[in-house]
């Protein structure tokens, strides 16, 4: 992909600008949930929608999680596109029963006859300095529920032509909107702001021979600051950003692993029962015999997300990433 | 501190002024259940609807206990009977137009066939061959609903939806009377009062969820007042007085389709079987309730009133008979037929497109089944 | 088929009795907000009391006003200030009893100190070294909740716990206008009702959830009428008037601690400051509208009322100061060192014991510490 | 463990035992949820203790998931035992925000002053012919839920002893009762019922030294019967019953797979970010280089759960099961 770099702007501007493109493109795009009209959001990605496209395009809903997503489905089910915002990763809970009971089995049950063209945004992720309920890194959840698409983009580019696709699928999906890349900033091509990569194809961000890292969303940059820190080491990682949970990209990162025979998976989310465990079984279950290595990961603790001032002890950083780089048994290969 | 500084001059004003958005009065229901049979209002009711109403109650017993028998015969994996609660079912599905949507419970087979669904794919997620065995827009009815209340903000969704769009479409949603201790009730009812969307909420109280009664369940004067909390009207109803149920339910509609907004109707029935074919009953109540609900059985009571006023002659009754045992024998035919599956649907619509992965797994199982046919390991 | 058998011998009898269980007379809430200040019910409130609440009130306000100066400082993460909002805070918190539980959401730091809590341990949250910084059982705070309305249901439950055991603890739960929205809220207030727990819900209706004004929350004539669909009674009170929270919550609190079960409790009031330090309130409202409340300010509303009957001399209004610039400077000071944390504590308490996988993980990141401390990699 | 073989019972009957023997010894245990009360629950698990211990201590609550979870958390905050009861695996959902947000964190939140004693009993997983939200398999979701406890028994003896250290345990535990095993018969020795393994502890249930099935709850028979069925093929398989998927028993495991050198990993799960995932990639690091051929999984397909006509399709059977381990890579060996 070449992006010719006209335009820098944050990660939060592309989000509002897919938005605001998708509404002006498309009249059944409805953007609903808490604070987002007059405010604009907490976070600011719906500012001046409600102004532009009016209430009733972009509505301030009462404050029910449940309630939310439940009406979206109904509005799916007329025919619109609604697209749900979450205020933050742990406030979607109460919205659980209508995700996984209906809006990742509505095709499913209907025989395709009742397909929900819904896209549900969660800003997720931790490393802002959140209260409690304000930093999970939710996507085992998602992940375990077949039905949805789960996307989460790590690049300005990648949120403005990932929102896009995903208020385009026919299919719900959750957009998982890495809280502290909102103030990233990029440059990006506003010509051809949907030129990325599909939802569903992994990307490698940066090419390397000496071990794959496997990761996506708010630890995309991190892996690629220890892919710099490693080259001290003598170490020249890959870094795979994976954008799409579900479908999950097995031949990008297969090939990648396959060509460098050891692999790290990175994620904030913790790692008993996170989405690291799915991605190194499959990983070794089908690149066996490449690997000179167990696939590690490193990821949050298996606790509760921390107060702010803990935090960064929790969150994986290069040093952890490149300590677990140090284990994938180098010796082996001498 | 800056109001403290004020100290000696600050003389306080009066509050903003606080009104009721709303006059609660209007909201309340009436402290009995509205009833035209047997009333005076009788007279008011259109002699054909009444007739209709009749042949369709007559005909939807006939479907309940034509269902329980095939769950006897293994037929049916389950059925939860509405016998008892037919005037619920079909007085409130013909008070709807086309256009307009029904969101049933999982116990409202029967008002999703008065609204001309095939019989036997009413009964498709109830036989296992699918979950939902009809397509949702042939006759605007959503799926009939497990999980307890959470089809109804589906269905203000889509009563929301299709006002914006500027189409003409009222949504009834139906529950229970447990069903309306879920939190998906109370959401519900406030998005539709709050966006004012053209949506009736109708509460089968029928005594019982499963096993636990109504005073284990809610505390309130009725579920009825519920809606003085959303700000929309109370109506309360005897379920089992058809042409009552069918003339707030049509109130009801109508109000909701010229934009007066959302009402919540409770119909105070009773549900004569136990919760479905697998329950026992008599664990937790007794014969005499049964009895005392049986001496106002639905069908009866309209049967009554029409015979009374020359409105029904054994003609009548025997058509309305035959009709019954017609789309029973059909039912029972079909129903006994094994139904066609391919078990390649397991894959074909968890998405638009299989994903790479579902497409691995239909090849294992696509082997399997050819292996399996061959005579297998 | 059996009741078409009976046709001719059938007669119906009338349905079974209606009645409601509750009359809902009694739920409603009265038109008007209830007040004391300013009205003849003034004089009968006991001096004292007056006299203690604005004191309290004054070091109330003065608490919001440090708090939110310490965001500017960078030594709190941010706060969520209830100025304006302090007569609900405090008088609601005053009218519990030493044994009673107080169940505060995100903004009810007020109300939790107000009933001894050391007020820096109440901001450990917002400072952000550890979620919950005091021991519940020490003042009988339950934690700060963040996610709104789930502190009601836990509220519910420890009321009925302690009646099941036998002991004399009234609950009381706070909740915002937005929270009353939430499927917890129902589900709270249903089981309250139900199992006729000793708890009472206050609702501080301060107009707005974050930048979402009432009209969009609810269409109900107030929040108060929610009670009538719980079967409890609905109470409105003026929030900015400490003597009539203070009235209104002591008879609900002396009701469910005589058996007579839940309340419902709307404060009318209003958030003068921003949503939190990081919000912009100018967005999404005008001035006039906060000027008006302003004029209505909880501390100004009970100082005039006890200066006119002269209760309250200037050095009662110093003392109360002075008590309250105390307490500040006291805030100030201790906030202002660094808390001293321990990493480790990240993996004591997930469990009872942590688990071997979790001592691998303490392992790890005491290996961490200990090589960043020796410089490091 | 030497079981006396006194009594046979099913497991439906040892969990009514195992309540009221904990109701019994401990006036502080209550029995809540829907239908549990005169009913004795859709199960017939709680038959009998709302007549034995009242109303007060077995009762039928509202119909309202989040409002049963939430007011047992206020009921344990105050010092209650309460074993809550959700009717089947799909309606435990619109509980999940009281679940993840406070269930599984007041402990952390409140550095352990605050600990919610806790059990909540969820019938859970397919084949008994459900229609629709009935058959869910949702121990992804608990698993991934850092502060609770997730058990599963497979025997009756199991199913008496588990679900008394549930209840006697300190902290929330997901009790996860197969409904399949609800009518499984076995002997058990009501002397000593509590007499197996604690919590945390997984079992051989047969030894072997072909390979290892990793397992637990209603795939421990089906695994069991696959390992005579591999007997005719020359495999001696080894089955790890976990009991407990929080905490994992990785010692027990390891041991297994690395005496073994192979191991599949059983459940009825859907295997895209299921409980296979984890167990494979936390086997593979721990015991890379005894492994003669990567972790498998078998496990249900990555849909909703299918119509009752359809399931047996879905969940895995002897039959995946001897597949799976054919594939493992035997010509590796010789
Ligand atoms: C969310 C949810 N919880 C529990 C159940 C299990 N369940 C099925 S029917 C039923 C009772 C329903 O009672 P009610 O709402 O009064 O409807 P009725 O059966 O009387 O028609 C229960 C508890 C469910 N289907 N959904
Ligand atoms: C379940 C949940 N959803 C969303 C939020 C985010 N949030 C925090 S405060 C707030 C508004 C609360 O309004 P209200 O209940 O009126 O209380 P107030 O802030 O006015 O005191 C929102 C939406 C939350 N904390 N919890
Ligand atoms: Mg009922
Ligand atoms: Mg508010």
């Amino acid at each position: 992909m070449t992006t010719v770099a006209l335009k820098p702007a944050t990660m939060a501007q592309a989000l509002t600008r897919a938005l605001r493109d998708a509404m002006a493109a498309d009249p059944t795009v409805h953007v609903m949930g808490e604070d987002v009209g007059t405010l604009g959001g907490v976070f600011r990605v719906t500012d001046g929608l409600a102004k532009e496209f009016g209430e009733d395009r972009c509505t301030d809903t009462p404050l029910a999680e449940a309630g939310i997503l439940g009406t979206a489905v109904g509005m799916a089910m007329y025919g619109l596109r609604p697209v749900v915002e979450m205020q933050f990763d742990a406030f979607a809970y109460p919205a659980f029963e209508q995700l996984i009971s209906h809006v990742s089995r509505m095709r499913n049950r209907t025989r395709g006859a009742m397909p929900l063209p819904l896209t549900i945004r969660v800003p997720y992720g931790g490393g802002i300095g959140g209260v409690e309920h304000h930093s999970d890194s939710s996507e085992a959840y998602y992940m375990a529920t077949p039905g949805l698409h789960v996307v989460t983009p790590a690049t300005v580019a990648d949120a403005y032509g990932l929102l896009r696709a995903a208020i385009a699928s026919d299919d719900p999906v959750v957009f998982l909107e890495p809280k502290r890349l909102y103030w990233s900033k990029d440059s990006w091509n506003p010509e051809h702001p949907t030129d990325v990569e599909p939802i569903g194809r992994a990307v490698v961000r940066r090419p390397g021979r000496s071990a794959t890292l496997v990761t996506y969303g708010p630890s995309v940059p991190v892996c690629l600051e220890a892919a710099e820190a490693a080259r001290a080491e003598g170490w020249d990682l890959e870094v795979v950003d994976l954008r799409s949970l579900v479908p999950f990209d097995d031949e990008t990162v297969c090939a990648s692993v396959r060509r460098t025979g050891r692999a790290v998976v990175v994620h904030e989310s913790g790692g008993f029962g996170g989405p690291g465990g799915e991605i190194a079984a499959r990983v070794t279950e089908r690149c066996f015999h490449h690997l000179e290595a167990p696939v590690l990961r490193v990821a949050g603790f298996d606790i509760p997300y921390p107060p702010p001032m803990l935090e960064r002890h929790h969150l994986p950083g290069v040093d952890r990433i490149l300590d677990a780089v140090g284990r994938l048994q180098w010796e082996a290969e001498s | 501190m800056t109001v403290m500084e004020q100290r000696g001059g600050y003389r306080p004003s009066p509050p903003p002024a606080w009104q009721p958005r709303t006059d609660p009065a209007p909201l309340l229901p009436d402290a009995e259940p509205y009833r035209v049979l047997g009333t005076e209002a009788a007279a008011k009711a259109d002699p054909a609807l009444l007739r209709r109403l009749y042949a369709e109650l007559v005909r939807g017993r006939r479907y309940n206990v034509q269902a329980t028998a095939l769950t006897k015969q293994g037929r049916l994996a389950v059925y939860p009977s509405s016998t008892g609660q037919e005037a619920c079912q079909v007085a409130a599905a013909l008070a709807l137009e086309d256009r307009d949507w029904l969101f049933p419970s999982y116990r409202d087979t029967l008002a999703a066939v008065a609204r001309g669904l095939d019989p036997v794919q009413a009964l498709t997620l109830l036989r296992g061959d699918w979950h939902t065995g009809y397509d949702p827009h042939e006759h605007r009815v959503a799926p009939l609903c497990t999980p307890l209340a959470t089809q109804l903000p589906h269905a203000v969704g889509l009563a929301h939806a299709a006002r914006l769009k500027g189409d003409d479409v009222v949504a009834l949603a139906m529950v229970g009377d447990g069903g309306s201790s879920e939190g998906d009730f109370h959401e519900a009812l406030n998005f539709a009062a709050v966006w004012q969307a053209p949506v009736v909420f109708l509460v089968q109280n029928n005594g019982f969820a499963i096993s636990v009664p109504l005073a284990k369940q809610t505390a309130a004067p009725s579920l009825a007042h519920k809606a003085v909390g959303y700000g929309m009207p109370g109506r309360l109803v005897d379920g089992n007085d058809a042409a009552a149920v069918h003339e707030v339910v049509t109130d009801a509609v109508r109000r909701a389709r010229e934009g007066g907004g959302p009402t919540l109707i409770e119909a105070i029935t009773y549900r004569i079987d136990a919760h479905t074919n697998a329950d026992d009953a008599t664990r937790y109540r007794g014969d005499t309730e049964v009895e005392a609900w049986r001496a106002h059985d639905p069908i009866a009571l309209l049967e009554h009133e029409l015979t009374e006023r020359g409105l029904l002659d054994d003609d009548a009754v025997r058509a309305a008979r035959d009709t019954a045992e017609i789309m029973a024998a059909d039912l029972r035919e079909r129903m006994n037929q094994d139904p066609v599956l391919d078990p390649m649907d397991l894959f074909a619509h968890v998405y638009a497109e299989p994903t790479g992965q579902l497409r691995e797994q239909q090849a294992q199982l696509r082997a399997e089944l050819h292996a399996e046919q061959e005579g297998g390991r």
